[in-house]
């Protein structure tokens, strides 16, 4: 193989300019490495990133992932603006997740259990209290989780401000990058080939590229069970600010919040989704918008004058236990591997930033990373 | 799912007329318009279009648009109004927003006629209510009847900004200049003829340096620029008017083709992001067309025609009709198009500054710059020779697709030949003072002379589109091609008949010397 | 600001003249019109001021740089070049979003 | 295609010029000044442009000053504003109330 351009190398590659990536390179270009980041895209965050409903979510996770996000919450989500210089409009309002029948409060129930078992602050409240915090809210609703600590924030603010500061401090973002493969040196992952042809080396190889990252870790002989979803947002007209606190439902049928901008982003799906036709264009589904506009009418029916603007699609990249990888490849030496999100990759991006950092420093992590090991994945007999 | 063989989407001039074609041949066909009354730009446009019989020249926009109306009625094409898509989406589906419900409709072919949107430039003060686009002040006084201002300035002459600033003239407003930074007027002469002779002055190599005004616009203030662009200092002057309107280009409305995966592209000679076809119209998606300005801007009379080549491919995608009709039905589509894509404003000549005709004639500098051809090189031109007895002046000096001068005229007087050329009077033939020459160019270019009527006098015959119409023995001020005041007027005749199309014909005496430079008239204000 | 006799147009077809307000004031417009006609028809220039309190009107009249906006019956960011004006109608001028400078 | 894809190309330190003030985005209210600050910040293409400051995010989305943003990018980077990526379409083409677009239904 020829030798890689100086200007190629770094301490560390990364792939993938989305919140992952951009927050990993980030923290290592804070801790004084050379970071290169290599996106496919002509933009910068141009996948889930900047294409969901910007919940920064403890509530209703997975005990393992939980831990991230009561992380997250604690310690890097209050300090991002100051750290990034921008103002990436995260507001600590609590967390709705609303049910308007028994099935719905059984959910919530379960959920309130699990979160309260992890040592989050979560508790059932009836519709009357739901409606206190949130006097929008319809009568049909009776009762809801509250984790008074959850929230939500900008994530195309969030996406591009990591960007904006990793590349303040020195770290070199290519955009039209498309990742042919990885490359082995001396029994380790070195080196960063792309279909244009360009080679880029690093020490360590952090592969963020979403669904992306299947067909690149495939080729090194690693397979990460996982599916592309589409998934849906909308956004409104702004209005004056009526609440600021971060909605769900026990069905799942749509999620959001009103933003700093006075609009409300609302995601969802409509159960088309998980099989609808995988397109480079992210286009919409005809029938979405509507259902999830149905879904938001039955919890707030003020808000059904209010003019959709725009409304956009994006891919998911859904693991089959549903929680993320976030692990160093053992048997293939230097590379690090953090995808298969699943929807809920958002609210951890600090973390699991913070975390890849540790990890391609070869420190020990602040978080226990094992229940998100590329390897766990067993058959259910 | 209800599916239609054909949806169209806009109601313009080329959608209609893809719909018209493909009910021709039988395909069941939808029109989904946003607005509340069909025609998209062509019930704004009042002049007189320019081409050849075939592309509806001498009739007004207005008027083509009710006949697409009406044969779109008879060949029972559904037109739904105030119906505004939401999305194109994948399998050709078409959402659309009628009477507060949300329908989804499917098509096997879809022809998207959407237009385009005005482009716009920025300068301090371009926020302030006042400042609008030229199709806004269209919208308001040919649509609304309500005036947008009362003393506007115009920034941009290409067509749009000329016919626009005459139609406000049309309209009772002032119109204080219009202002271009290119060093010529983009737009047709002849337009710009018209503007000049009531006495509009032109500013080219000028741009706009701000807009002034506490809680609208108040006034505004231009300055001269330099070949780069660059304002020359102390150049400033400043017109008090409440409305400044905007003419600086359209865009392709292309939103809904990137919705449906549409390969795009930018090519700035058609105006900007534009639909990648082939040479039907279709598009990179089997099925989906694109016509009329939303594939490149052009003038309504081409986006007919794109759209009948849309609407005929539609039909033979879907087998309505024939290989050999389809080719022979383009073909002639085609060569109709090729006509009026010819001469010097064709789409592949945008930005070009042309010094000489293709005769080799040539072009006016004072028209380029000022608006008016000056009367010492008016005799340059062919359509421009004096005779005895009545005889046309054809003041028609660009090479312009065109030709209702020659259709016209009864007595084989005036020769076009090729469609681009300029008119050529033809002083062997007897030139009976119809009229029909003067009324059915649309470019407003054709006078009537008679040297011979009365001793030391010239009687002057001129088109007249205002508001109030003179009548015989009123006396007024005639005006020279840059609306200077020349010499006291007398109006001895008035011609008004249908085939005029509201186009006045005005004969007015003035002595004998100004029978050169006379060409429009002022009556004395009451 | 209407026009009267237009040299082509001829009269313009209007529809009855109604009577709706402008932030409480009376005026009248013809019915079916736009809104914003009916408006610069009484000379009425400033539709909305925005966030930062500037003022904007009519810029491209057929409802696609919704600057015109105001709010009419109680509704905010309603275009008012392309919604048609009915009688007894409440137009206010619009302050970002809210009716309240 | 956008032209620069080395984000780490060196713009040299942002300077204000006199006229920063004008709006650009007449919905978002963004000023050209703010336009330029963020592409100074790294925001190469249209895309970023929008996602960093909202031009073209507002009621009209965009119809307006999607070229004037691109043009402005162009000239601060040096490329033509062929090169600054487009934004994509999507539904709806048009404001719409919630109310209605919950009302769907297949056309008949």
């Amino acid at each position: 193989m020829a030798s890689v351009n100086i200007k190629n190398k770094a301490d560390i590659v990364i792939i993938g300019s989305g919140v992952i990536g951009n927050a990993a390179a980030y923290y290592l270009s804070k801790a004084g490495k050379k970071v290169i980041v290599l996106e496919k895209e002509d933009n910068i965050g141009d996948g889930g990133s900047t294409r969901n409903g910007g919940g920064v979510r403890q509530s209703g996770r997975h005990p393992a992932e939980l831990k991230l996000a009561m992380y997250a919450v604690k310690n890097l989500w209050p300090n991002l603006s100051e750290e990034l210089g921008e103002d990436v409009e995260y507001y600590q309002e609590g967390n709705l997740r609303l049910g308007k029948t028994k099935e719905h409060l059984k959910i919530l129930e379960e959920i309130v259990e699990s979160g309260k078992k992890g040592g989050l602050d979560l508790g059932m409240i009836s519709g009357e209290e739901a409606r206190e915090i949130n006097p929008y809210l319809s009568d049909e609703v009776i009762g809801a989780s509250w984790c008074p600590t959850d929230g939500h924030a900008n994530p195309l603010k969030v996406t591009l401000s990591y960007y904006k500061k990793a590349r303040e401090l020195g770290a070199r973002f290519i955009t039209a990058q498309n990742v042919k493969r990885i490359g082995k040196v001396r029994g380790s992952a070195r080196k960063v080939i792309t279909k244009n042809g360009s080679v880029f080396e690093g020490d360590k190889i952090i592969l963020a590229a979403g669904y992306g990252s299947r067909s690149i870790a495939q080729k090194i002989g690693i397979d990460i069970p996982m599916k592309q979803v589409l998934l849906e947002v909308l956004v409104t007209e702004p209005r004056p600010p009526m609440f600021y606190q971060m909605l769900g439902t026990a069905a799942a049928d749509f999620y959001g919040h009103q933003s700093k901008h006075g609009s409300f982003v609302f995601g969802g799906t409509s159960g088309m989704d998980a099989y609808a036709v995988e397109d480079e264009n992210n286009p919409t589904l005809s029938k979405t918008a509507p259902s999830i506009c149905r879904g938001i009418i039955k919890y707030f029916p003020v808000l059904q004058d209010l003019n959709i603007i725009r409304t956009w699609g994006g891919y998911i990249d859904d693991c089959t236990d549903h929680i993320p990888v976030i692990s160093n490849v053992e048997e293939v030496p230097g590379l690090i591997i953090a995808c298969a999100f699943s929807g809920h990759g958002f609210g951890i991006s600090p973390a699991v930033g913070l975390l890849l950092s540790e990890m391609a420093l070869e420190k020990k992590t602040t978080l226990d990373i094992k229940p998100f090991h590329y390897d766990r994945f067993k058959t259910k007999i | 799912m209800k599916r239609y063989d054909l949806i169209v989407i806009g109601a313009g001039p080329a959608g209609l007329s893809a719909a018209v074609e493909a009910a021709k041949r039988g395909l069941e066909a939808a029109v989904f318009d946003e607005n509340d009354k069909p025609g998209g730009q062509l019930f704004k446009q009042i002049h007189k279009f320019f081409g050849s019989k075939e592309h509806k020249a001498k009739i007004r926009g207005y008027n083509i648009g009710k006949e697409l109306l009406r044969n779109a009625d008879e060949l029972g094409v559904k037109i739904i109004l105030n119906a505004e898509v939401v999305g194109l989406y994948p399998f050709k589906e078409v959402v659309v927003n009628i009477d507060k419900k949300v329908l989804h409709y499917r098509a096997d072919t879809i022809v998207a006629s959407t237009g385009a949107s005005e482009k716009m430039i920025t300068f301090p003060g371009w926020t302030l209510p006042g400042v609008i686009g030229a199709g806004a002040a269209q919208t308001m006084m040919n649509i609304h009847g309500v005036k947008p201002g009362e003393k506007i300035l115009m920034l941009g002459s290409g067509n749009v900004g000329l016919v626009v600033t005459y139609q406000l003239l049309q309209a009772g407003i002032e119109v204080a200049a219009v202002v271009d930074a290119s060093p010529q007027i983009g737009g047709y002469g002849v337009h710009a003829a018209k503007v000049a002779r009531t006495k509009v002055p032109f500013y080219t190599s000028h741009t706009i340096v701000r807009a002034q005004g506490e809680k609208s616009v108040e006034s505004a203030v231009i300055a001269e620029v330099d070949e780069n662009w660059n304002i020359i200092e102390g150049t400033e002057q400043s017109f008090n008017v409440d409305t400044i309107c905007l003419s600086v280009g359209l865009s392709p409305m292309s939103k809904l083709f990137s919705m449906a995966g549409c390969e795009l592209e930018e090519v700035p000679a058609k105006g900007g992001m534009v639909p990648v076809c082939d040479k039907y119209g279709e598009t990179s998606v089997s099925g989906i067309y694109a016509a009329g300005d939303v594939s490149g801007i052009e003038e309504a009379s081409s986006a007919m025609i794109e759209g009948r080549i849309a609407g005929t491919a539609a039909a033979h995608k879907l087998g309505y009709i024939g290989e050999k009709e389809f080719l022979a039905e383009v073909k002639l589509q085609r060569e109709s198009l090729e006509s009026l894509r010819q001469g010097m404003f064709a789409p592949e000549n945008k930005g070009k500054v042309f010094t000489e005709t293709e005769e080799g004639y040539q072009i006016s500098g004072s028209l380029l710059e000022k608006g008016y051809i000056d009367c010492k090189e008016i005799d340059e031109y062919p359509g421009v020779k004096s005779k005895e007895g009545i005889h046309p002046v054809i003041e028609c000096t660009q090479n312009i697709p065109c030709n209702p001068c020659q259709d016209s005229c009864p007595n084989d007087c005036i020769v076009v030949g090729e469609i681009t050329s300029l008119p050529e009077y033809k002083r062997s033939e007897e030139c009976s003072g119809c009229g029909l020459c003067v009324a059915s160019c649309p470019g407003q270019a054709v006078f009537l002379i008679n040297n011979d009527i009365e001793n030391n006098y010239s009687y002057i015959t001129i088109p007249y589109e205002f508001s109030p119409l003179p009548s015989d023995g009123d006396l007024g001020t005639a005006l020279d091609r840059s609306g200077k005041e020349l010499c006291e007027a007398e109006i001895v005749e008035v011609k008004s008949i249908k085939a005029f199309d509201n186009t006045h014909l005005l004969t007015m005496k003035v002595p004998l010397e100004y029978s050169k430079e006379a060409r429009f008239f002022k009556a004395k204000e009451e | 600001m209407r026009i009267q006799k237009h040299p082509i147009l001829g009269e313009f077809k209007k529809g009855k003249e109604v009577s709706f307000t402008l932030d409480g004031k009376e005026m009248n417009g013809c019915e079916g019109e736009p809104i914003a006609a009916a408006l610069r028809a009484v000379g009425v220039m400033v539709h909305r001021h925005t966030k930062k309190g500037l003022g904007r009107g009519i810029f491209c009249a057929i409802g696609r740089c919704t600057d015109c906006v105001m709010i009419v019956d109680g509704k905010p960011n309603v275009r008012t070049c392309i919604t048609p004006l009915k009688a007894g109608m409440e137009v206010k001028t619009q302050y970002g979003v809210s009716d309240k400078p | 295609m956008a032209k620069i894809s080395d984000r780490s190309i060196n713009l040299g330190s942002f300077i204000k010029r006199e006229d920063d003030s004008i709006v650009i985005c007449r919905c978002e209210e963004i000023t050209k000044g703010e336009i330029r600050e963020a592409i100074y910040a790294g925001m190469f293409t249209f895309q970023e442009v929008k996602k960093f400051l909202r031009t073209g995010m507002g009621l009209c989305q965009g119809q307006t000053c999607e070229k004037l943003v691109k043009n402005i990018i162009a000239e601060e980077l040096n490329i033509s504003p062929l090169e600054t990526g487009a934004a994509k379409g999507r539904a709806p083409m048009r404001p719409i109330p919630m109310r209605i677009l919950a009302n769907d239904k297949e056309g008949s």
